[in-house]
């Protein structure tokens, strides 16, 4: 009990300004103990993956770091001999970005003259997708043009996008749609 | 929320806006103070709790007793709202105990709390021990402790205030404590003339008359020193408790000056407004201090002086010296 | 008064409490802020804002220039200000005059100052000087920090500070949130930059400098960042650039020199800083004094006035 | 862009980012690259501190303007008369790099007789069929020459597409090696150099200052910094973005840089160069392995419905004889094993017959149109977000209200999702969401640090990203979603037996897969890319390796490398401190074999030694026999500078040895480029689609073959230059990105840091057309054109400036950015509504850099009275200019030889 209050005393930093050599309050003396003992986050990630900025095509270079299944940080990787470590704003806030308050964890159905957003399961939703593809493309298949050249393909199916995905992404993109003979696929390389 | 876009004040463009700037779009540089109602109510009471003490004691020494136990409890009772007050004003008031971290020498509130907590404590206990009428001599001791930190609790906020980068209230650092106690004498001799018979109520009275006039004179001293970093306490709300504060004691003067010593009414009716009076002078000159800081012109203009006069080693120009790397690094 | 306190009070030009880490001490670190480079993107705001998890502060469109940020508190550690203006970026009309000149008529000169701005770390600091709880305080690395277990949101630093920094937080709590008991919401703490001390103690340099895009923060110790920065200012004013200028880079300036300095282009005003702070607790020593002689005058007024004359 | 692919060979930026700090001088023209590409633009500020010009010639003064050395202000739509002009001082003044320019460009070789220059057709080049609205090419070739690909084939009605000789390289195929006639002397009056002369001979500084709205004096001082700062001893670079590309005339304006920098001989040189500075994470990636509709991956062509019918024809017209492109069928066969694996045969032709054939134009615009008539049922949408950031954003919105199904995968709730219940044509009634018929599925994204992948920068770099964290919930990559699509159809068409099917069942789709939500192994889709020799399944290391027997195979030729000997190159994160040099090619991979810099051989002198000393890059190491240096080096390692291909050399041996352009089938860039273009050979200062002035140059106005809408209601344009009219839509609007915003602003205005540094539409307009029209700063003001009309907050300032024209005729400019729309944390009206849908011929892209509106002060008008508002107007000024309709040349001059 002596004791405790003793140590209680002996970590008031009203004595301590005294006996570390700070008089005036100013420094060591007043540091708390969570301050002394603060550990950036970085430090205690579970791990760091090498990524790269989702925004504009210089590519710098990331640092993700995460923890508890988490990412609790994303900044420049220093490594990158392009970007050196440094970010814009937008590539700053990319963790913001991943976890926006605004971002959409789930399906959402709208059906024909509907009014509102419904549920629907991921495997609901991606059945009805690959039938709409296989009915639309069924009725509107053309072997032939018009004038008799070989068409081999919808033109009623169209899919769009691709400057933001990954290389893979787009391989398997333009792949699908070539064996399915949807012949118009663009990207935002155009816009 | 208000209309928080930039007029161009007469320029073409911002471009043009700009190019004359004399400050930032017109914005404040220095921080308004964060403190609500609670503060310059608490430089009342904090005033009246330190003047009360002395003049307790004083009329104590003279056998007024009275004029003694009021002005005991008075202090002691504005002694227990204080901290109240300061708490209530806290961000964090769970943390209130934080002052007593430290003692630091260069806080003027920190200190002030401590004088703060010496005076409440001896007053409160000065002022239970005569309700309780007991332990005589550990009260006259308690009695003697409130009136030497009543002083220093009725001045330092002058210097609380003056030790900010708020031009009114910095270059008015002077006057501050002065003011300050002269506020405090004359609010303790208003509350006291109150609640004691006229009879006995002369020093309280004297006290309230000489604080009112004292303060009144260092408050035009001050003003006129100032300058333009003055002129905040003709303007605004700084200026219409400025007024009310002058025209308030003036009104409380008088009418204890006049009839004071005759009427009971006219002496709580005067004390009254007289302490009401100091009651706005602290929220003169707490708004003075908004005032000042909102303005940037009296943060520019008034260092722009000191550089026309004095120079500046704030800004290093390409050719001038300025002292080579080495210090404070 | 003037004795002893006051000459533990005097400006040293070395941080005070910084002295007392002893082994512990840090080399002292700070910012060198260049505008001459600084291409107002806002990574820092953003980066500061990402590391230090500070909420939102605010989506208003204000009209000034592409300033929406507006200045320096709570929620915004770092702040970019942007001033347009028709003046032209070099002083001497060289060929490396920037004119947009549009028909050949001389042509007006235009520039667009942008700043980043921080806390200055002041060598003197009136923030951690007035804060009655040791709160803030003076770091190993001499740069100066609000503990936030230890703020109690008196807000005595708010206006102590020469260039406005400090600020209350007004917004809901997001650590530490009052006690319930309170039936306050508001965090009603202060917060400022903290030259992202965790970051340097685990060897980091602070968030801002990290990604600045051009260097125009630059980060490291104080004295070596001081020589970068009169480099810098000899050759933009052998370049002929227009009104450079260091800021805060002199000891002997009245806060005892910055530890977050800039280089300007134009008066300190301009940007909405200062033209020359000082910390007011140099006249602490005076206003002591001062208020002494007003306490005993106190003391001896009342007493005298009460001991002179009868009782009615 | 095919303009770099014309004029160099390969569709990609010839330099990279780092590189910019070795240059004297940096030209940065439509591009904002300091708010745009911030942290690329610190190599622009090294170059600077190191004592570099940088130049920044843009309408606007930005934060790019505010770090150069100096800015020009220029009207915007003219940048093609103002880099003709440096084109012309260059000439003129004997200021160009003479022996650069006679070695390495085409400027020698001599034109058919049949080609006339647009100064001889007043504004149209020979070949010109009003009826067809577009050109036949036959008379731009080189003398004695049969264009490649185009003659011939043209019976079966092929157009000679830009597209497809795209991005990536000029098929461009030549008939020989060497051009047969040339003038070494330069004088010939049909040699390139002469015609480019007379081309631009009316380009005069006096021209430029009328028509762009400059000083002489800035312009003649931008063409003597740029001569000062280019020759042996100092090199300089051009910096672009969309700034050049967003304009009906977007391909040629690159072209003209690309002229610029050949006479001025930075072309593969450090410190030289061409920057592209593409927009997003992948956009080069998007190209390489497109997301478009006319090339297949490394830009191989898709095939058309007008052309090749048989494999043979397709495969002959598309090798070109000599350079990289005379391996053409390898990289074919390659592709068609990678797709349907053993499926594809040399006896079924590889499945030829089966592919999917193209028109000329199945663009994103040309799908909207599609939309709206109806002819499109279903849409899938994956992180882009047309309802905003395409041109007429109505005219999409109407479009999505036609489909019979549509699928969005983004982050977040994007318009174009959500513009059934909440688009500005709801508010106005013009849709009802109980009347529209679209089923969408929203499918919510994952984000890049919840997958594994690469994205290929602006400088051709593939950067492997890791996984970091599991996606939550639905979220799903794109790999995720499209692998399991093509299984769950293919599972569904597995007992077909209609022929439609042959080529998707016979389709390669076996990845592996992992984690709990079976994502796909992006590895394995890179390995597939890179490619692997079938027999013995070992990697390749580069495209040479290639086989056209089907005993290869491999999903993108040009990326081949990419996992050379089993190991992720793109993944490769050396420190750049601890490799040699600034080029770090320790770091991810580049195509093409890890070049930095392309066309390097450039950097060398004929003899193959440096230009100078200061500009050592690639050079021959005799002693050695190779050529060595800071990057690999774009050309056969062995092949001595003195080398002369013998005559029966094809491919690449076929490339002389002081021929550094090894994709073009000459080996030399090209100043004028005979075929891979739809709008001419050299570049042409048209006016805008929508401009108030007229060509001072031509009675041809604006570009003769740029793709328009004119009978589509959806896509109305402005009257423009005298045409009555006109007067309704006076000044020029201009459309851009800010520093905190990102495109449409999915990515941005979900992001609360983000949103509130830029927190509400704003127009940026002058005080002098404030007062003009009454705008109040920090008021609103109400932008229209014919599509549509938009508010804004007003930002009055001088960093847009007017511009003084021909005869002092002033023109105002309004700058938009166009990040808002009806959505995320922040809203407001989207500049791309008051877009037309007006396109470059080459590359299909709207012109949102130059058109014309009207700005009043105020809100815009509310709910129906918006259509209305912006109807009656309309109505006003077509009827207006109905009364003295003007006959544009274009569809009338025929200039066919």
């Amino acid at each position: 009990m002596l004791m405790e209050l003793a140590k209680l005393l002996e970590s008031w930093p009203a004595l301590r300004q005294l006996r570390e050599g700070d008089p005036l309050g100013l420094g060591k003396a007043v540091q708390s103990p969570r301050s002394e003992s603060l550990v950036p986050r970085i430090d205690e990630a579970e791990h760091v993956v090498h990524s790269v900025c989702p925004y504009c095509a210089v590519g710098c270079g990331q640092l993700v770091y995460v923890s508890g299944g988490d990412v609790t940080h994303i900044e420049g990787d220093p490594a990158s001999p392009i970007s050196r470590g440094r970010l814009c704003p937008k590539g700053q806030a990319s963790k913001s970005f991943v976890q926006s308050p605004l971002r959409e964890y789930k399906v959402k159905y709208r059906r024909p003259y509907g009014t509102r957003w419904e549920e629907l399961s991921l495997d609901d939703a991606m059945e009805m997708i690959a039938e709409r593809i296989i009915r639309t493309r069924a009725r509107t298949w053309r072997k032939r043009t018009e004038g008799g050249a070989p068409a081999n393909r919808t033109m009623a199916i169209g899919n769009l996008g691709g400057a933001t995905l990954d290389n893979e992404e787009n391989y398997l993109i333009k792949k699908l749609m070539t064996g399915l003979g949807i012949v118009q696929v663009e990207n935002q390389a155009r816009i | 929320m208000t209309d928080t876009t930039f007029h161009l004040d007469g320029n073409p463009s911002i471009t043009a806006a700009g190019t004359e700037m004399r400050s930032y779009y017109g914005r404040p540089i220095i921080k308004e103070p964060t403190w609500t109602w609670e503060i310059p109510t608490y430089f009342f009471t904090g005033g009246l709790a330190g003047a009360s003490a002395v003049l307790s004691s004083a009329a104590r020494v003279t056998g007024n007793r009275e004029l003694a136990r009021t002005a005991l409890y008075v202090g002691a009772a504005a002694d227990l709202v204080s901290p109240v007050l300061l708490i209530s004003d806290l961000g964090r008031p769970e943390r209130f105990h934080h002052m007593l971290r430290v003692v630091k020498v260069t806080s003027p509130m920190n200190l002030g709390s401590w004088v703060l907590l010496v005076s409440g404590a001896s007053s409160t206990a000065a002022a239970a021990l005569q309700l309780l009428d007991k332990w005589k001599p550990v009260r006259i001791a308690a009695s003697i402790v409130a009136a030497l930190a009543g002083p220093p609790l009725a001045t330092y906020t002058g210097v609380l205030v003056a030790d900010t980068a708020v031009p009114v209230w910095h270059d008015g650092r002077h006057e501050l404590p002065w003011i300050f106690g002269a506020s405090a004498a004359a609010s303790a001799g208003a509350a006291a003339s109150m609640f004691v018979r006229p009879e006995n109520a002369g020093p309280a009275r004297r006290v309230a008359v000489a604080g009112v006039l004292a303060e009144g004179a260092l408050m035009e001293a001050m003003e006129r020193r100032l300058g333009t970093i003055g002129e905040v306490y003709d303007e605004g709300e700084a200026g219409k408790f400025s007024r009310a504060a002058k025209g308030l004691a003036v009104a409380g003067t008088a009418l204890l000056a006049k009839r004071g010593r005759k009427s009971r009414a006219s002496a709580v009716v005067g004390g009254a407004l007289v302490c009401a009076g100091e009651l706005c002078l602290r929220w003169a000159v707490f708004k003075a201090g908004f005032q000042s800081a909102r303005d940037p012109k009296y943060v520019v203009e008034s260092q722009r002086r000191r550089v026309e006069r004095d120079g500046t080693k704030a800004t290093t120009k390409p050719g001038e010296s300025s002292a080579p790397p080495g210090r404070g690094a | 008064m003037n004795g002893p306190l006051g000459a533990l009070m005097e400006p040293t030009g070395v941080p005070a409490g910084w002295e007392a880490y002893g082994d512990g001490k840090k080399e002292r670190v700070g910012f060198f802020t260049d505008t001459s480079v600084c291409i107002g993107c806002k990574a820092c705001e953003v980066a500061c804002k990402e590391w230090n998890v500070i909420p939102e502060d605010g989506r208003v469109w204000t009209g000034e220039s592409y300033d929406h940020t507006s200045q320096l508190d709570a929620n915004s550690w770092r702040h970019v200000a942007f001033v347009e203006q028709r003046k032209p970026l070099f002083a001497n009309g060289d060929s490396a005059e920037l004119d947009v000149d549009t028909g050949g008529d001389g042509g007006t000169g235009l520039r667009w100052l942008m700043e980043s701005d921080v806390c200055k770390h002041c060598t003197h600091a009136a923030c951690l000087d007035v804060c009655p709880t040791g709160s803030l305080f003076r770091t190993e690395f001499g740069t100066v920090v609000v503990q936030q277990d230890i703020c109690n949101g008196c807000g005595y630093c708010v206006p102590a500070c020469p260039f406005g920094v400090l600020d209350k937080r007004h917004l809901a709590a997001t650590t530490d949130p009052p006690p319930a008991f309170l039936g306050r919401k508001e965090d009603g703490r202060v917060w400022k930059c903290t030259l992202c001390y965790d970051r340097l103690k685990g060897g980091h340099e602070p968030a801002c400098a990290k990604a600045c895009p051009t260097k125009s923060i630059q980060f490291g110790p104080l004295e070596e960042l001081r020589e970068r920065a009169d480099a810098r200012l000899a050759k933009l004013d052998a370049e002929g650039w227009n009104g450079p200028r260091l800021y805060g880079r002199d000891p002997d300036d009245g806060v005892g020199g910055f530890g977050a300095f800039f280089l300007l282009l134009d008066e300190p005003e301009v940007y909405g800083l200062p033209p020359d702070p000082v910390v007011t607790t140099r006249d602490l020593p005076e206003m002591w004094t001062n208020m002494l002689a007003a306490a005993g005058a106190l003391l001896a007024g009342v007493t005298a006035l009460t001991l002179l004359g009868g009782r009615r | 862009m095919p303009s770099l692919g014309t004029s160099f060979g390969r569709g990609g930026a010839t330099t990279f980012q780092q590189d910019l700090q070795n240059s004297d001088c940096i030209v940065i023209m439509g591009s904002n690259m300091a708010e745009n590409h911030p942290v690329g633009f610190q190599w622009v500020m090294e170059a600077r501190e190191r004592g570099a010009k940088v130049i920044h010639v843009d309408p606007r003064f930005t934060r790019t303007s505010a770090m150069a050395t100096k800015h020009v202000g220029i009207r915007a739509g003219s940048d093609i008369a103002f880099l003709g002009g440096i084109a012309n001082y260059l000439l003129q003044n004997d200021l160009y790099f003479r022996e650069y320019v006679e070695k390495y460009t085409n400027a020698p070789v001599i034109i058919d007789e049949h080609f006339a220059d647009t100064e001889a057709g007043d504004g149209i080049f020979s070949g010109w069929d009003p009826e067809a609205g577009r050109y036949d090419i036959e008379s731009w070739r080189y003398e004695g020459m049969e264009v490649h690909g185009a003659a011939g084939q043209r019976g079966e009605g092929f157009e000679p597409s830009g597209e497809q000789s795209g991005h990536g390289a000029a098929g461009g195929g030549l008939q020989h090696g060497e051009p047969p006639a040339e003038d070494p002397e330069l004088q010939h009056p049909r040699c390139v150099f002469q015609i480019l002369k007379r081309h631009y001979q009316r380009y005069t500084p006096e021209f430029v200052a009328e028509t762009c709205g400059c000083s002489v004096d800035d312009f003649v001082e931008v063409c003597e910094t740029l001569a000062a700062n280019s020759g042996r001893e100092r090199t300089s670079a051009f910096c672009y973005a969309v700034g050049w590309t967003q304009h009906t005339v977007g391909v040629q304006t690159i072209r003209t840089a690309a002229i610029v920098q050949q006479l001025l001989g930075n072309i593969g040189r450090p410190g030289g160069g061409i920057m592209a500075l593409r927009g997003h994470a992948s956009i080069q990636g998007s190209t390489d392995i497109p997301t478009l509709f006319n090339i297949l991956p490394g830009y191989l062509p898709m095939p058309h419905t007008l052309s090749y019918h048989k494999l043979k024809n397709f495969i002959d017209s598309n090798t070109s004889p000599t350079g990289w492109w005379g391996e053409f069928k390898s990289y074919w066969v390659s592709l068609m094993k990678a797709y349907f694996g053993e499926n594809a045969t040399e006896e079924n032709d590889w499945l030829f017959d089966e592919l999917p054939r193209i028109d000329s134009d199945n663009s994103a615009y040309f799908t909207v149109r599609q939309m709206l008539e109806g002819n499109v049922k279903g849409y899938i949408i994956a992180g882009e977000n047309p309802a905003v950031g395409h041109a007429n954003g109505k005219a999409h919105r109407l479009g999505l209200a036609k489909l019979d199904w549509l699928v969005v995968r983004d982050i977040v709730e994007i318009e174009s999702a959500s513009f059934w219940y909440d688009s500005p044509e709801v508010e106005s009634g013009e849709l009802k969401p109980e009347e529209i018929a679209t089923e969408i599925f929203f499918l919510p994204a994952a984000a890049h640090t919840e997958k594994d992948g690469s994205f290929t920068n602006t400088q051709r770099l593939l950067q492997w990203h890791w996984q970091a964290v599991e996606p939550k919930e639905d979220c799903r990559s794109e790999l995720w979603f499209y692998f399991h699509l093509g299984r769950l159809i293919k599972q569904k068409l597995e007992d077909s037996e209609e022929e439609r099917d042959t080529l998707i069942k016979a389709l390669r789709w076996e990845y592996p897969t992992h984690s709990a939500v079976q994502e796909p192994d992006a590895e394995a889709v890179l390995q597939e890319v890179n490619g692997w020799e079938i027999e013995s399944g070992k990697f390749l290391s580069g495209y040479p390796e290639l086989k056209d027997d089907g005993s290869t195979l491999c999903g993108c030729w040009i990326y081949s490398g990419c996992f050379a000997d089993g190991i992720n190159q793109t993944a490769r994160k050396k420190p750049h401190w601890e490799q040699e040099s600034y080029v770090a090619p320790e770091w991810a991979w580049a195509w093409p074999a890890n070049r930095r810099i392309i066309y390097n051989r450039a950097s060398a002198d004929p003899d193959g030694n440096p230009w100078s000393e200061r500009k050592r890059y690639v050079w021959w190491d005799g002693s050695e026999g190779k050529w060595t240096g800071l990057d690999v080096p774009d050309f056969k390692e062995d092949k001595e500078p003195h080398y002369v291909p013998p005559d029966d050399a094809k491919a690449e041996d076929a490339i002389a040895g002081a021929h550094p352009f090894v994709m073009q089938a000459d080996g030399r860039s090209w100043l004028y480029v005979p075929q891979g273009l739809e709008d001419g050979p050299l570049p042409t200062h048209y006016e805008p689609h929508e401009s108030p002035f007229d060509n001072p140059l031509y009675s041809q106005r604006a570009n003769p073959r740029r793709q328009q809408n004119k009978d589509l209601a959806e896509d109305p344009y402005n009257p423009v230059a005298d045409e009555p009219g006109a007067e309704l839509y006076p000044y020029v609007v201009t459309t851009y990105r800010l520093t905190e915003h990102h495109t449409a602003g999915g990515m941005t205005r979900s992001v609360p840091y983000l949103a509130e540094l830029q927190p509400a539409m704003f127009c940026e307009v002058h005080p002098d057309l404030a007062r003009e029209v009454g705008l109040e700063h920090g008021g609103w003001a109400t932008i229209y054109t014919t599509r549509s009309a938009i508010e804004a907050r007003v930002l009055v300032t001088e960093r847009v400036r007017p511009l003084t024209m021909k005869d002092g005729r002033t023109v105002h400019q309004i700058g938009l950015p166009y990040h808002w729309g009806k959505r995320g944390l922040i809203t407001g009206d989207s500049a791309n509504d008051l877009a037309h849908m007006a396109l470059d011929p080459n590359v299909h892209i709207q012109e949102v850099k130059a058109f014309t509106c009207g700005i009043r002060p105020g809100r815009r008008p509310r709910g129906p009275e918006l259509p209305r508002f912006v109807a009656e107007l309309r109505d006003q000024a077509h009827s207006r200019r109905e009364q003295e309709p003007r006959a544009e040349p274009e569809e009338v001059r025929d200039t066919t030889p």
